[in-house]
């Protein structure tokens, strides 16, 4: 499997996932023994220290260091091997620091929010778990490892959103995160078979450096009569594990009802990290998809479709958390859109950037709610700002980010996104997309500052009986808080500065060799081809940040101070907003076509086909039945009258006579 | 004295009839015993018995030739063959006698019935050592008048001397149709004698042919009757019901022995000229009796009843074994019909175990709870009842296995599979009684009149099928070497 | 003979498969107080057991022979010989018996207070059987065990059963039975067509021209069939489940679903190849029958034990695939497969025993919120539930991926009628099926608020329960993340195997009848 | 001249009549008693006709045999037939019927 490259410490890079690991274990074994505080220091030393570490990687890999290597045989079968082992690259780099310092933040913070929790040391065994999961997705050198660390933050979200498993709702929301992310995985496991299928291997590096001969080759899958080549099917069949864990249409449903769980959850593993999981891999893989056109335009339309679909559904949402939900599934169509027009690099820029916005906005929002008494409906608070200061402005901070204004993080990225679109030219496809994800810009500024002024503006509608609760939460909130709006703040102009992201060379970039671009594809050389000759024009190059004041200023029309605009608006156009207010009426359509359909299946096969059928018909009826009526006849012909018995006695001699005669 | 000339030649080595001898002489000895003996000691004739048997038995091994001998003239063949089959009849009675202890203690006339019971072995000794058609017809007789008197012994039951009356009309019948069939067989070769009927009807011109198929059907059909084959089984359900349960038992294995041996002997000697011809019918007779047999008794309540239904589907099985007509087939007959002495034996001992006051324990659910009272027997008899469905590592499987083997190996693979899969629809009824020993509860309480003797009439039969079933190599090379006489 | 190949030197084979009845035996004999019977019967499995742990620790995975052979004679008169000897295949079957026996015997603990002693017999016999089944290299010897095994399990079912266990005992000795006769009849036929030999080498060796393979392919085909039990002989299963005592579920599905997928791998593809092949695409139909089919009935029930019952066929169905399809993963994960759902079926099995004995309903929706008030018991549950549905680091993971791997990669190294790479994604369809019927299990039994009273009355699980969940959890994550040393000791047998699954015997037989007819001609 | 066949026609008839009316009769047992002789009555005529036609003594002793036999079957079955009567009160063929199914 490929010769050891390092110039890495081996022991570091094992330390940073084993230190999460071994604390969850501590936590979730002893918790019970532990007392309370000694669990949550086990934990957050654990992930600090990881976290410290994977920053001293990401400097390291800065200056060029790299490391590739296998600790470990999974599994051997004639030709098929799993190794275990690990890949640090500049890509891998990032989402270390991304998850480690989200990570750590979120461990702080949960101190405080969960204080008092019946399940406090689970939680923390639980979020040091998906650390370390997530660690070794994002770190693993193949396959297996990706599917490996797949799983487990699939797990563990599903045990994070039912954490609170008395209540129905929360239980319903992980069976339902779970089994659609099963879906997706569905799709990811058929990629793996075919990847091992056609490369022989499930080596990063190896079938990386395989796929262009493979290609060449021209394998072409048939099903159905219709034929599809071979690297779209990979392609396509791995997309569907993205989509199922990023929550892309149509798949997404499950992310907003994830918001059960616990806030730092929804900040940790529905903001930051796991959601983003699929952006990771479709850059992972980006030799890959580079391959394959297909693959590509519908990475862009389901990401466009998401990124206009939830934002619209996130319009007219009342609670404060699915707000912000639906702006995250809107966000990562965004990332997605950028990895379909090859612009990896802008991709995973955002998805940084967005880790840190999002994730604050989670946690301010977990700060309100914890202030006003586990209330989520924003039309049932106000003026908060009186209150919480703290948490008010970095929402305020998170809130611009996400809107896309400078400087802040959100701007960078998001304007990057939109501008490669806008030059990659792939037909209608990049078209529509460019047109959907402006609108986006649009809508994004719009709900989040609605959901800004609602909390923290316009009246005080907080009740009576909260009123004397609220107070500004305590430093175990706050400091997270404060230390993410560095990052909301700065880590945009940093990385498009110092990262220098638009590099269109990401070759020479900071992603050197481990993302991959055709220069046909790339949209930032195009751009700076563009730029050049000055043919971006204003609207291309301002539209963007227009759009978001533009939003903003709606926003603060309708919302800022108290006013019956919306009211109207609403019921100006009544079929829109239940339209919106039922996001687009997607869990009853599954509910009818999927759910439904399933249930009916399974009760007829068990009824007719096991019990009617193969029971009764067969077994009953066939044999059984048959038996006990020649049983009972043999009865009857037992007359008990001898002169019957000599009569078949006769009967009997004289068959056997004509047969033989006749037969003679 | 010494110069005495008989007008015939004195008959050789007339030694050899010693065991039959001993037979019927304690026979009439018991007899007049019986009328000193005061009712309460009536029970040492049964001992009495049980030591003839036993000392009989010493005499047959002792006098079992390497090979064929006879005497009389050659009326009378004394080999190996016979002399096994000897050996499985007189264990039989042993059983049986040591099944009546109990059971009919309170009859009149115990002499009597015991000596019946030794008149009826003797018969059936005299029918194993015939060579030719009048020494079985005269053994035959004899045992079959026994035994009508033995199944109607109870005098006062009424199923009892139904049973008799049955057994005894269809009987005289068989045997007439028997004998109609050996004057055709006489009429076409002048003689009486197995062998000279076997060589003179291989070339027996082709005119006498029809002659032959009705000696032939009549005389299977007679012989088929004595083993209760289908279509001549009707009278076996009603009489083994009816009889007293140790005579059942008495008649469900020794005369079968008999008949078999018997049956064997003529397919062998007599009949090899129409082999092609007896093959066909005795495959549908042995198809009709394992359907029948099988089928018939998931019907039953009575668990004697279906015992002898099962019988009947056990007689399908040995007559698997002759339809082979190979070495393999007839010692898998003879297999056959040991493992099924025992398994039968057992069974019976404990129905009649099963017997309390008021209660026949007769019936299917008399059994239930049986293993939460007495586990020893429920144990044994769940044990006899798996070996008679022929599951492995009890005897049963094997007896099944030789003979579906001979038949395989004879080219009979349909009619073994066949037998097979009615074998598997035969589990259910053995299953139903172990369900009611095993999973229901007692329903009456049981009080066992229980003697060592039938204790350990028990467990012998009990521990022989699993031995048997565990290896069961020396029951099958006997067998092989007691074909000696008969090959 | 050749000269036997045994290591040891001493038969440790014979030992392991007769130590538990000389156990029972003196368990019979000896004891009469019931917890002196418990624990002997402990000691006689744990002495099993650590019988059967040479047979790892000695074994030598570089060669497809037989190891720690016997062979004796047993019967002369037919030829039956009493052979023993494992190779990689049945190895590890004979200590997952051996093992799951002691984990049964612990399960009996306390929820069997009724006739105890014949209890624990019937479990040493049934032990017995179990690995002589495993061990035996003798048609007719493996036939002897096979049925055997019939009677300690019937009276298992039906003395310590449910309510509807007469019905459901009986069905499953009849069922299993009427599949098994005609293997016999197909051993004897295949008796006289060798000339003379019962020995499975020797059939393994033989060239059977096609005919013959067809109809012994369809013998063995029944009785292997309603063992595993495939699609549409499976209904015996879920009712012998339903009614069986917490052991008997467990030894059910630990171990006799297992003879059936054995009895593939050791007696058709081996012996039949050609028609192993020409079969192939009604086994596969079969397979998927199982995995798709099944699961959407599993969803629907509303029994717990029917529930696993079911969920059972469907992961054997990954067994019956991963088997026909003559790819080393496939059957190496066929066999992990095997193992590892011997573990976590008769976990689920315990687990439902553990809810049962506070209970005494195996309903579902008799339950929920139990996990407040059984939280170690939650947390043990979830994870067999997470290891039914073959999360990464389960054994099951292991096992079904390299089955998938191996099923859709099949077409490149033969062609079949159809293209494998779909039935591997008709296969993967599992994923999605067996988290919905399993999460949705775990969500009404385990989550959920604490309305009812009877729940909440419901004490945690008692070190005894939880010992014997211990060495599983440690088992399926071993297998889970190291299945190396298992895959080992299989590796070179089943490269034989296949070896001989793909390389037809016809050429073979067509030589061996022009021979024969020279003979004739020559004879006349 | 009478030929062999003409005896063993006669024979065959009064085997049939034996045999039928072994089931035709339904009235009493004593009835059946006589048909069984009649069957052994035919029996003994066969022998005798092919003893005489073959010229070979042994057909004529195997109906010795047979005579006294059949003597002591019609002595049994009485005797039973008696025992039957006393507990049934009845001989009629109809009424032996407690035993079946």
């Amino acid at each position: 499997m490929g010769e050891t490259i390092t110039t890495l410490n081996t022991l570091e890079l094992l330390a940073i996932p084993a230190l999460p690991l071994i604390a969850a274990l501590a936590a979730g074994l002893f918790g019970w023994a532990l007392k309370d505080t000694l669990t949550h220091w086990i934990t957050c030393v654990a992930v600090v220290a990881a976290a410290a570490l994977s920053i001293d990687v990401f400097l390291q890999v800065l200056d060029g260091a790299s490391f590739y290597g296998n600790f470990w045989t999974w599994m051997i079968s004639d030709k098929f091997i799993v190794p275990v082992g690990m890949m640090i690259d500049p890509l891998t780099a990032i989402m270390m620091v991304t998850v480690t310092v989200v990570s750590a933040c979120v461990h702080i913070y949960t101190i405080g929010y969960m204080h008092g929790d019946p399940g406090y040391s689970r939680f923390f065994s639980y979020i040091s778990a998906f650390t370390f999961s997530m660690l070794v997705l994002v770190m693993g050198n193949n396959f297996f490892t990706l599917f490996f660390g797949w799983e487990a933050v699939g797990l563990f979200s599903y045990l994070l959103i039912g954490f609170w498993f008395k209540r129905e709702s929360a239980n319903s929301a992980a069976l339902k995160a779970f089994i659609v992310n099963r879906v997706g995985d569905l799709g990811f496991a058929v990629g793996i078979l075919a990847v091992w299928y056609y490369f022989g291997t499930i080596d990063y590096r190896e079938v990386f450096a395989a796929v262009s001969s493979m290609v060449a080759e021209g394998h072409v899958l048939h099903f159905l009569g219709g034929e599809m080549d071979a690297i779209t099917f990979i392609c396509l069949a791995l997309f569907v594990g993205a989509m199922g864990k990023s929550g892309q249409v149509p798949l997404h449903v499950w992310l907003p009802d994830s918001m059960e769980g616990p806030t730092p959850i929804s900040a940790l593993i529905h903001a930051a990290t796991m959601v983003t999981a699929g952006v990771f891999m479709v850059a992972r893989l980006s030799p890959m998809f580079e391959f394959s056109e297909t693959a590509l335009a519908a990475v862009i339309i389901v990401g466009a479709t998401t990124a206009f679909m939830c934002a619209t559904i996130g319009l007219v949402q009342n609670d404060i958390k699915r707000v912000i939900a639906y702006s995250t599934c809107s966000q990562l169509g965004y990332m997605f859109v950028a990895c379909g027009v090859s612009a990896y690099s802008v991709g995973i820029f955002h998805l940084m950037t967005h880790a840190y916005f999002k994730s604050l906005l989670f946690l301010a929002a977990g700060s309100v709610i914890h202030a006003v008494l586990a209330q989520q409906d924003i039309r049932k608070m106000g003026q908060l700002r009186k209150y919480m200061p703290i948490t008010y402005i970095t929402m305020f901070i998170a809130a611009l980010a996400l809107s896309g204004v400078p400087p802040f993080a959100g701007f960078w990225s998001k304007d990057l996104i939109i501008e490669a679109t806008m030059v990659r030219d792939m037909g209608w496809v990049s078209e529509v997309a460019y047109y959907a994800l402006l609108s986006g810009v649009f809508m994004t500024a719009f709900y989040t500052f609605r959901m800004f002024f609602l909390t923290f503006h316009n009246s005080d509608r907080v009740p009576a009986e909260t009123k004397a609760h609220l107070h500004e939460s305590p430093k175990v909130i706050t400091v997270p808080l404060m230390i993410l709006a560095i990052g909301a703040l700065g880590s945009g102009a940093w990385g498009y500065y110092s990262l220098n992201i638009s590099n269109p060379e990401v070759i020479d970039g900071f992603f050197a060799n481990s993302l991959f671009v055709m220069d046909a594809h790339n949209p930032l050389m195009r751009l700076e081809e563009l730029e050049h000759a000055g043919e971006i024009g204003f609207f291309g190059e301002y539209m963007p940040l227009i759009l978001a004041f533009m939003g903003i200023g709606l926003a603060w029309l309708m919302y800022f101070k108290e006013s019956t605009m919306p009211a109207t608006l609403a019921a100006t156009f009544p079929a829109l907003h239940k339209f919106l207010l039922n996001k687009w009426y997607w869990d009853e359509l599954y509910e009818k076509i999927f759910i439904r359909p399933a249930q009916c299946l399974g009760m007829i096969l068990w009824q007719k086909g096991d019990l009617a059928m193969i029971d009764k018909g067969m077994i009953h009826g066939g044999i059984i039945d048959s038996v006990q009526a020649g049983a009972a006849r043999l009865r009857r012909m037992q007359t008990g009258m001898v002169y019957h018995y000599a009569y078949g006695m006769v009967i009997g001699v004289f068959g056997l006579l004509t047969w033989l005669l006749l037969k003679a | 004295m010494a110069n005495v000339t008989l007008p015939f030649p004195f008959p050789q080595h007339l030694e050899l009839i010693l065991p039959e001898m001993i037979i019927a002489v304690m026979a009439m000895a018991l007899l007049m015993w019986d009328i000193f003996l005061p009712k309460s000691k009536k029970n040492w004739i049964a001992y009495a018995t049980i030591a003839t048997c036993m000392v009989t038995a010493y005499a047959t091994i002792l006098l079992t030739p390497a090979a064929s001998m006879t005497t009389f003239y050659g009326y009378f063949v004394m080999d190996p063959f016979a002399s096994f089959a000897k050996l499985l009849m007189l264990v039989a009675t042993v059983f049986a006698v040591i099944l009546s202890l109990d059971y009919m203690k309170d009859e009149e006339y115990l002499g009597e019935y015991y000596c019946l019971m030794l008149f009826a072995l003797l018969g059936m000794m005299l029918m194993v050592s015939s060579n030719n058609f009048v020494t079985m017809y005269l053994g035959l007789e004899l045992m079959a008048l026994s035994v009508y008197v033995l199944v109607g012994y109870q005098r006062d039951v009424l199923r009892s001397s139904e049973a008799a009356l049955k057994y005894f009309i269809l009987g005289a019948l068989s045997s007439g149709m028997l004998l109609y069939g050996i004057t055709f067989l006489y009429g076409v070769t002048t003689s009486f004698d197995f062998a000279t009927i076997g060589t003179r009807l291989v070339d027996a011109n082709d005119s006498a042919h029809g002659v032959v198929m009705l000696g032939m059907v009549f005389v299977l059909a007679g012989l088929a009757f004595k083993v209760s084959i289908a279509p001549f089984h009707m009278w076996t359900p009603d009489t083994y019901e009816g009889a007293p349960t140790p005579v059942t038992a008495f008649i469900s294995v020794a005369p079968k022995v008999a008949g078999f041996v018997v049956f064997m002997r003529v397919l062998h000697d007599v009949l090899p000229a129409v082999q092609a011809d007896y093959t066909m019918i005795l495959v549908f007779l042995a198809a009709l009796s394992i359907i029948i047999g099988n089928v018939a008794a998931i019907a039953q309540r009575n668990i004697k009843r279906m015992l002898a239904y099962s019988t009947i589907g056990h007689v399908g099985f040995v007559l698997l074994g002759l339809i082979a007509a190979n070495e393999a087939g007839y010692a898998g007959a003879l297999v056959y019909l040991t493992v099924y002495l025992f398994m039968n034996m057992g069974v019976f001992a404990i129905i009649i175990l099963m017997r309390r006051d008021g209660i026949q324990g007769e019936l299917l659910d008399d059994f239930s709870g049986l293993s939460k009272v007495r586990p020893g027997y429920a144990l044994a008899m769940g044990l006899l009842l798996f070996s008679l469905a022929g599951i492995p590592f009890l005897g049963g499987f094997w007896a099944k296995y030789v003979v579906i083997m001979a038949a395989i190996e004879a080219d009979h693979l349909y009619l073994a599979i066949l037998a097979i899969i009615f074998s598997v629809v035969g589990c259910f009824y053995y299953l139903r009684v172990i369900k009611y020993m095993y999973f229901d509860d007692a329903r009456v309480d049981f009080n066992f009149i229980e003697s060592s003797l039938m204790k350990i009439a028990v467990a012998v039969t009990a521990v022989a099928v699993t031995v048997i079933g565990l290896y069961p190599d020396p029951v099958i090379q006997i067998c092989k070497q007691a074909l000696v006489g008969l090959i | 003979m050749e000269s036997l190949h045994n290591v040891l030197g001493f038969p440790i084979l014979s030992l392991s498969i007769f130590l538990p009845t000389a156990g029972a035996l003196l368990i019979w004999l000896f004891l009469k107080n019931d917890n002196a019977v418990r624990w002997a019967a402990l000691i006689v499995s744990v002495a099993t057991f650590i019988v059967t742990l040479p047979l790892a620790t000695a074994f030598d995975p570089t060669t497809a022979h037989m190891q720690f052979e016997e062979l004796h004679h047993w019967i002369p008169a037919f030829n039956i010989h009493y052979q023993l000897g494992v190779d990689g295949i049945s190895m590890p079957f004979v200590i997952l018996t051996s093992l799951l026996t002691i984990i049964c015997v612990i399960s009996a603990w306390r929820c069997i207070q009724t006739r105890v002693k014949e209890y624990m017999l019937a479990f040493l016999i049934l032990e017995t059987t179990l690995i002589g089944v495993f061990c035996a290299l003798d048609a007719i010897l493996f036939y002897f065990f096979w049925e055997a095994m019939l009677i300690p399990m019937f009276l298992i079912i039906g003395v310590w059963g449910g309510k509807n266990r007469v019905y459901a005992t009986l069905k499953f000795f009849l069922y299993t039975l009427g599949g098994s006769v005609l293997m016999l009849i197909a051993v004897i036929a295949m008796y006289f067509k060798t000339g003379g030999s019962f020995s499975i080498l020797a059939y393994m060796d033989y060239p059977f021209d096609f005919e013959w393979q067809f109809w012994i392919f369809l013998a063995f085909l029944v009785a292997f069939a309603v063992k595993v039990p495939m699609w549409p002989v499976h209904t015996w299963l879920p009712d012998a489940h339903t009614e069986a005592p917490t052991a008997g579920s467990v030894i059910l599905a630990g171990i006799l679903l297992k003879m059936g997928g054995y009895g593939f791998l050791r007696f058709s593809l081996p012996m039949l190849p050609d028609a192993s092949q020409y079969f192939v695409p009604l086994m596969v139909g079969l397979s998927l029958i199982a995995i798709v089919y099944i699961s959407f009935v599993a969803m629907m029930q509303t029994d717990l034990k029917r529930l696993i019952a079911y969920s059972s066929i469907a992961h054997m169905g990954f067994v019956t695939l991963g088997t026909f399809m003559f790819t080393q993963q496939a059957i190496e994960g066929a066999v992990i497969n095997m193992i590892s759902h011997g573990f976590v079926a008769a976990a689920l099995f315990l687990c439902v025993g553990v809810l049962y004995d506070r209970m005494h309903t195996r309903d579902i929706l008799a339950y929920g919120g139990v996990a407040s008030v059984m939280p170690v018991f939650a947390a043990v549950m979830l994870f067999f539930c997470m290891a039914n549905i073959a999360l990464p680091g389960a054994s099951s993971f292991v096992g079904e991926i390299m089955v998938l791997i191996g099923t859709f990669s099949a077409d490149q190294l033969y062609n079949f009628s159809f293209s494998t790479k779909w039935v591997a994604i008709a296969a993967t369809i599992s994923v999605v099926l067996s988290a919905c019927y399993t999460l949705w299990m775990y969500k009404r039994v385990m989550m959920g608020d604490l309305v009812k009273d009877e729940v909440k009355a419901m004490p945690d699980m008692s070190a005894r329960e939880f010992m014997y969940f211990v060495p599983l959890i440690l088992l399926v994550l071993w297998m889970g993340v190291y299945p190396l040393p298992v895959l080992d000791i299989m590796h070179v047998s089943i490269s034989n195997l296949i070896e001989q699954a793909t390389s037809s015997k016809l050429e073979d037989a067509a030589l061996i009848a022009q021979s024969a007819a020279a003979a004739h001609i020559t004879g006349h | 001249m009478i030929g062999l066949s003409d005896y063993l026609i006669v024979a065959a008839c009064l085997f049939s009549l034996g045999v039928i009316g072994l089931f035709l009769n339904r009235k009493n047992v004593i009835t059946i008693l006589m048909c069984i002789e009649l069957i052994l009555l035919a029996v003994n005529i066969n022998f005798v006709a092919f003893s005489h036609y073959l010229q070979d003594i042994n057909g004529q002793i195997f109906v010795f045999f047979v005579l006294t036999v059949a003597a002591s079957e019609v002595a049994v079955g009485l005797a039973i037939l008696v025992a039957f009567y006393r507990t049934r009160r009845s001989i009629d063929v109809e009424d032996i019927n407690t035993l079946q199914g």
